[in-house]
């Protein structure tokens, strides 16, 4: 036999992810329970009133997603890291920045796709109409891998620092922002009859630059993180 | 060829060793001794490349280890105080993805022999967070045992939790990685004898 | 050559510390000069605003702070980056050392801002495109400091700081027009920062003074907690022992 | 010397606890951090008009409060799990879920209480009156320890069943509703000018079921932890 | 006195071991001997009563130890593969807090003198972390040696990580606790010779 290659390499780490992932089924569903939850808590907290609904829609949902990827990120290395599994892809004979993103990319198919997946749902639950809910996964699709990419530089500088899961979301959030802006903008200017394409562009452009530097990031903080 | 010169290390504020320097060559054991804290694992963890040191170099065939990279990874093995072995999957199913990410040619069958070898074969179906301290120190046994081509072994405190019988397998292991012409960087505060052609030893003191 | 020479020297810890140690004091005495004529020029010598009353003349400490507050989080950026790239001490304590500040002039701007908005909106807080990029940049600083707090290891906490420090550089610019194309489409107009456009030439001579003189308090400030960082990080070594001695 | 009776081996849990925190004052900080964040989040994704957000102003801080009160449960229980504090309390010659309480006093003292002295800081960001912000603290106040105590049953089922954690965690967000019900609508109702005090005593009586129910269940749910 | 009878355990779906009945009475050390996953650990929890056993009961002095409860407890001291010592604490403090959770009496000097005692004196102020593999299994043998008052002591593979000098200082210890009238149960895969005035031993085969 030949030693596998990078590309072998890499699809061991997606495929060892999602193996795990689907062990603990649990977990997957647990991401979007939360992400359901929390978007069906705001009717409760802010009242009832559809007009009132139908325009904070857009901004909970998305809310909640960004939530939700949070609360997942937490588990992105973490696990690695406590049973060894980290140092011995530090030490592999390839790229750690690849391996990084072929654990983010198995994170993401595990835990963003089903976010997009379920989000008409819930928009339903708030009215909103058929294009805004075609935008709203549309948004989604293209902002959910962005925040996962983000995410996991934060989840690599927290390993083994206590606080993790608080000081992760005080890392990552505030760079959530635009994502954040233009993912909602984009499903509340479809539901308001305006055209979507700018935004929507704009977060491809953010997927994009994230692509190109944050696996760079969280291989230079996965190092830090095992010395 | 593993040259380690002036090597000194410093943790949090206090200065473990320095001006370490010595070389390991083909069928050489390196014994690390030293009591607790003395710096074992921090010296292990420098020779794999984890760790920075805060003086000296560590060079591989007269390459620094940092500039060498993967290709310096690519012969090395090194197993930790941690196993790497992930609870929710089978020893056969951690042993084939450790080895793909870890650039190891190894075949189903392969995998299989090593982890009879180490005296897992009833065990290769279950999840791992079902076996006991000591099993799942064996499985990590047999992803070394599927290193046999890389010349370079470091293992730090391979032995916890062993019992007898998997005591003397792993013994084998390393004589006959030896033999071969391995090198090996070990330590442990059992007394395990392992027979080698040449046995080197460092005493770290506290 | 002989600058060189220079540079390298005072980029070792312990030469620096000295070096520091008298720069300070003249920091200091500067930066109280320029901060009393600029409050003397905002306060006393510059014309009641026609729209906005006395009020106003809180922005002889609110701009310069919210300047400050931007321009600190690229230098702190910088200099973490340096110190992850080339491994030098200095630059990471220069960057944990300008994070305090960098947030206390940002909580300054946003306090000021506060008091301010009261009497002009009725509201302490609305949510203004450049209020919401100001309190982003509070979140950034604060993740930073936590971040480093939180790691016990000196080495390890400025790699990771560095690296969040950099992540962060790189967003500031995106959040700061996401925020406002943000704000622009949603209530436009309605952004009522009704500002008197032409400033009189004396109240820009104060805010510029301002600026200039709280520009100089960081750099005071810095050098003091970076020689702190200093004395902690290098107690064991030689020089700090000898320095110790001479001062019991 | 005596050998400590249960008051001093419960509250050397608690000092042990705050000592903890205060020693990571950092994590504290994320906690609150969380929470202020979170809150300024929704603008962002819902939009700046102020007579919108001042309507869901109340529900946005209970919501942001919740969340901050479940990510910082996640730390409750694992370390002690991790590093086998769980099993040694178990095995100590007192009740356990006098002890257990004793560990949610604490986490609710450094978790719950910096939550209660922010939040008028928040209320003013959505533009809430004077009184508004006193009962906004007050339903806090009532509210946060019973949060902590139904979350510390979740934390506690989280530790037992491996993978599923997470999943019973959630299962406990539904018990959540009925406090986030009262306490958003406690503000909201004296934000309209009516009065809060049905309320704040309805969240006065969960509280005490809490403190009767929680501890013990909490106590049963370590015991299946460290079997 | 510990009396077990008629022992059963099962895991999973493994029966580990069945029909296990021993006594153990004062000076009295069991060693609980078996391969890898054998069901040591196992054993040993159910005897501190966190297990609860598929068959049999166990009982101190005359009553089952679950119904005792607590007051078993008070007599016993339990020490596993996990060191129950907390990373941001000192040794000092990690000491004090656990002793008042144990319900020992402990004083500051105790403390300090059992810390002394298991070699640890220069490290009793600085945060546990920052402290080695070994040492920290030091500071839960300084815990232990707070409970010289329990008579009965149930140890999990305690000499892992130790080196030379802490292994004999804990020998030691286990060794006044025997003579000194109190019962031992310990389960080792390191060859470690403790004199006893009593030894009795379990096999348990896989
Ligand atoms: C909490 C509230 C506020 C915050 C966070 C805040 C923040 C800022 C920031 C970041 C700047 C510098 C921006 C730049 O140079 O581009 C600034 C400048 C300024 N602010 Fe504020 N501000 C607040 C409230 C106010 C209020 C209420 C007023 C007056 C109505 C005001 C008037 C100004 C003026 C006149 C400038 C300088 C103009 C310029 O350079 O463009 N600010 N503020
Ligand atoms: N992350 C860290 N920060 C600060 N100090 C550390 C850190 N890790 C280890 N140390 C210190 O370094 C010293 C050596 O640790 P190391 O783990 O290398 O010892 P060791 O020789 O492997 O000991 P053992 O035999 O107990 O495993 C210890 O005294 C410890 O206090
Ligand atoms: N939580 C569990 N669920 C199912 N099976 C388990 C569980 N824990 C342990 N086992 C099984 O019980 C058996 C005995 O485990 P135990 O930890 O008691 O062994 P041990 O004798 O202590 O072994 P070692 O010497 O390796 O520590 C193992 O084969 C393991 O597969
Ligand atoms: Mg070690
Ligand atoms: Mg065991």
């Amino acid at each position: 036999m030949k030693p596998p290659r990078l590309l072998d390499a890499w699809s061991a780490v997606v495929r060892r992810d999602l193996l795990s992932a689907l062990r603990h089924r649990a977990d997957l569903l647990t991401t979007l329970i939360f992400f359901v939850i929390v978007a069906s808590l705001f009717p409760l907290g802010v009242g009832s009133d559809a007009a009132l609904l139908r325009s904070i829609g857009p901004g909970v949902i998305w809310v909640a997603a960004l939530l939700a990827s949070i609360l997942a990120l937490a588990r992105l290395f973490s696990g690695d890291y406590a049973d060894g599994t980290l140092e011995q892809l530090a030490l592999a004979p390839y790229s750690l920045t690849f391996l990084a993103l072929g654990k983010i990319v198995a994170h993401w198919l595990a835990t963003g796709l089903p976010l997009v997946i379920v989000a008409p749902l819930l928009g339903v639950q708030f009215d909103l109409n058929a294009d805004a809910l075609l935008v709203l996964m549309a948004s989604l699709l293209l902002g959910t891998p962005t925040l996962s990419l983000i995410g996991a530089v934060g989840a690599a500088l927290t390993l083994g620092v206590r606080g993790g899961g608080a000081l992760l979301s005080l890392l990552i959030l505030p760079l959530y922002v635009p994502v954040l802006i233009f993912g909602a903008g984009a499903v509340e200017a479809s539901a308001a009859g305006l055209g979507a394409g700018a935004h929507l562009s704009l977060l491809g452009a953010f997927l994009l630059s994230a692509l190109v530097f944050a696996p760079w990031a969280t291989a230079v903080s996965l190092r830090i993180a095992v010395e | 060829m593993l040259v380690i010169s002036q090597l000194g290390c410093v943790r949090g504020e206090r200065r473990l060793f320095s001006e370490i320097s010595f070389e390991i060559g083909p069928h050489t054991l390196l014994e690390v001794r030293g009591p607790n804290g003395s710096g074992k694992t921090s010296l292990l963890r420098i020779l794999c490349g984890l760790l920075h040191p805060a003086a000296g170099r560590v060079s591989w065939n007269g390459r620094d280890i940092h500039e060498l990279g993967e290709e310096y990874r690519a012969h090395m093995a090194y197993l930790g105080h941690a196993s790497a072995v992930k609870d929710e999957l089978t020893a056969h199913e951690n042993l084939r993805y450790s080895a793909a990410t870890a650039g190891l040619a190894a075949s189903t069958t392969d995998i299989s022999t090593a982890l009879d070898t180490i005296g897992l074969s009833g065990f290769q179906g279950i999840p791992c967070k079902t076996l006991s301290q000591g099993q799942r120190r064996r499985v990590a046994f047999a992803r070394l045992y599927l290193c046999s081509a890389r010349p370079l072994w470091i293992l730090d405190e391979p032995f916890t939790a062993l019992d007898a019988a998997a005591l003397a397998l792993t013994r084998n292991l390393l004589e006959s990685h030896l033999r071969s012409g391995g090198m090996l960087v070990l330590t442990t505060h059992q007394e395990v004898e392992i027979t080698s052609p040449h046995t080197q030893r460092i005493d770290l003191g506290i | 050559m002989t600058s060189r020479i220079n540079w390298f020297k005072y980029s070792s810890p312990a030469s620096f510390y000295p070096l520091a140690g008298k720069l300070i004091p003249a920091f200091f005495a500067v930066a109280s000069l320029l901060a009393v004529c600029g409050l003397y020029i905002g306060f006393f010598v510059a014309p009641t605003d026609a729209q906005q009353g006395e009020a106003y003349r809180i922005i002889f400490i609110h701009v310069p702070a919210a300047w400050m507050s931007m321009f600190l989080y690229v230098v702190m950026a910088f200099w973490a980056g340096m110190g992850l790239a080339f491994n030098t001490r200095l630059s990471s304590m220069m960057a944990s050392a300008i994070a305090p500040t960098g947030a206390l002039m940002t909580f300054i701007a946003l306090w000021t801002g506060a008091l301010w908005g009261k009497p002009m909106w009725g509201a302490w807080w609305v949510w203004d495109a450049r209020l919401t990029s100001e309190l982003i940049l509070l979140f950034l600083y604060l993740g930073f400091m936590s971040l480093q707090a939180a790691i016990d290891d000196p080495r390890r906490a400025d790699k990771a700081g560095a690296v969040i420090a950099l992540v962060g550089a790189v967003n500031v610019p995106i959040i700061y027009f996401s925020v406002q194309w943000w704000n622009t489409l949603h209530q436009g107009a309605s952004v009522s920062l009704t500002r008197n456009p032409s400033m009189a030439a004396t109240m820009l001579a104060g805010m510029l003074i301002m600026a200039l003189a709280i520009w100089i308090y960081s750099i005071a400030v810095v050098l003091m907690r970076v020689r702190s960082v200093i004395l902690e990080r290098e107690r064991n070594s030689d020089w700090v022992q000898e320095l110790t001695e001479q001062q019991s």
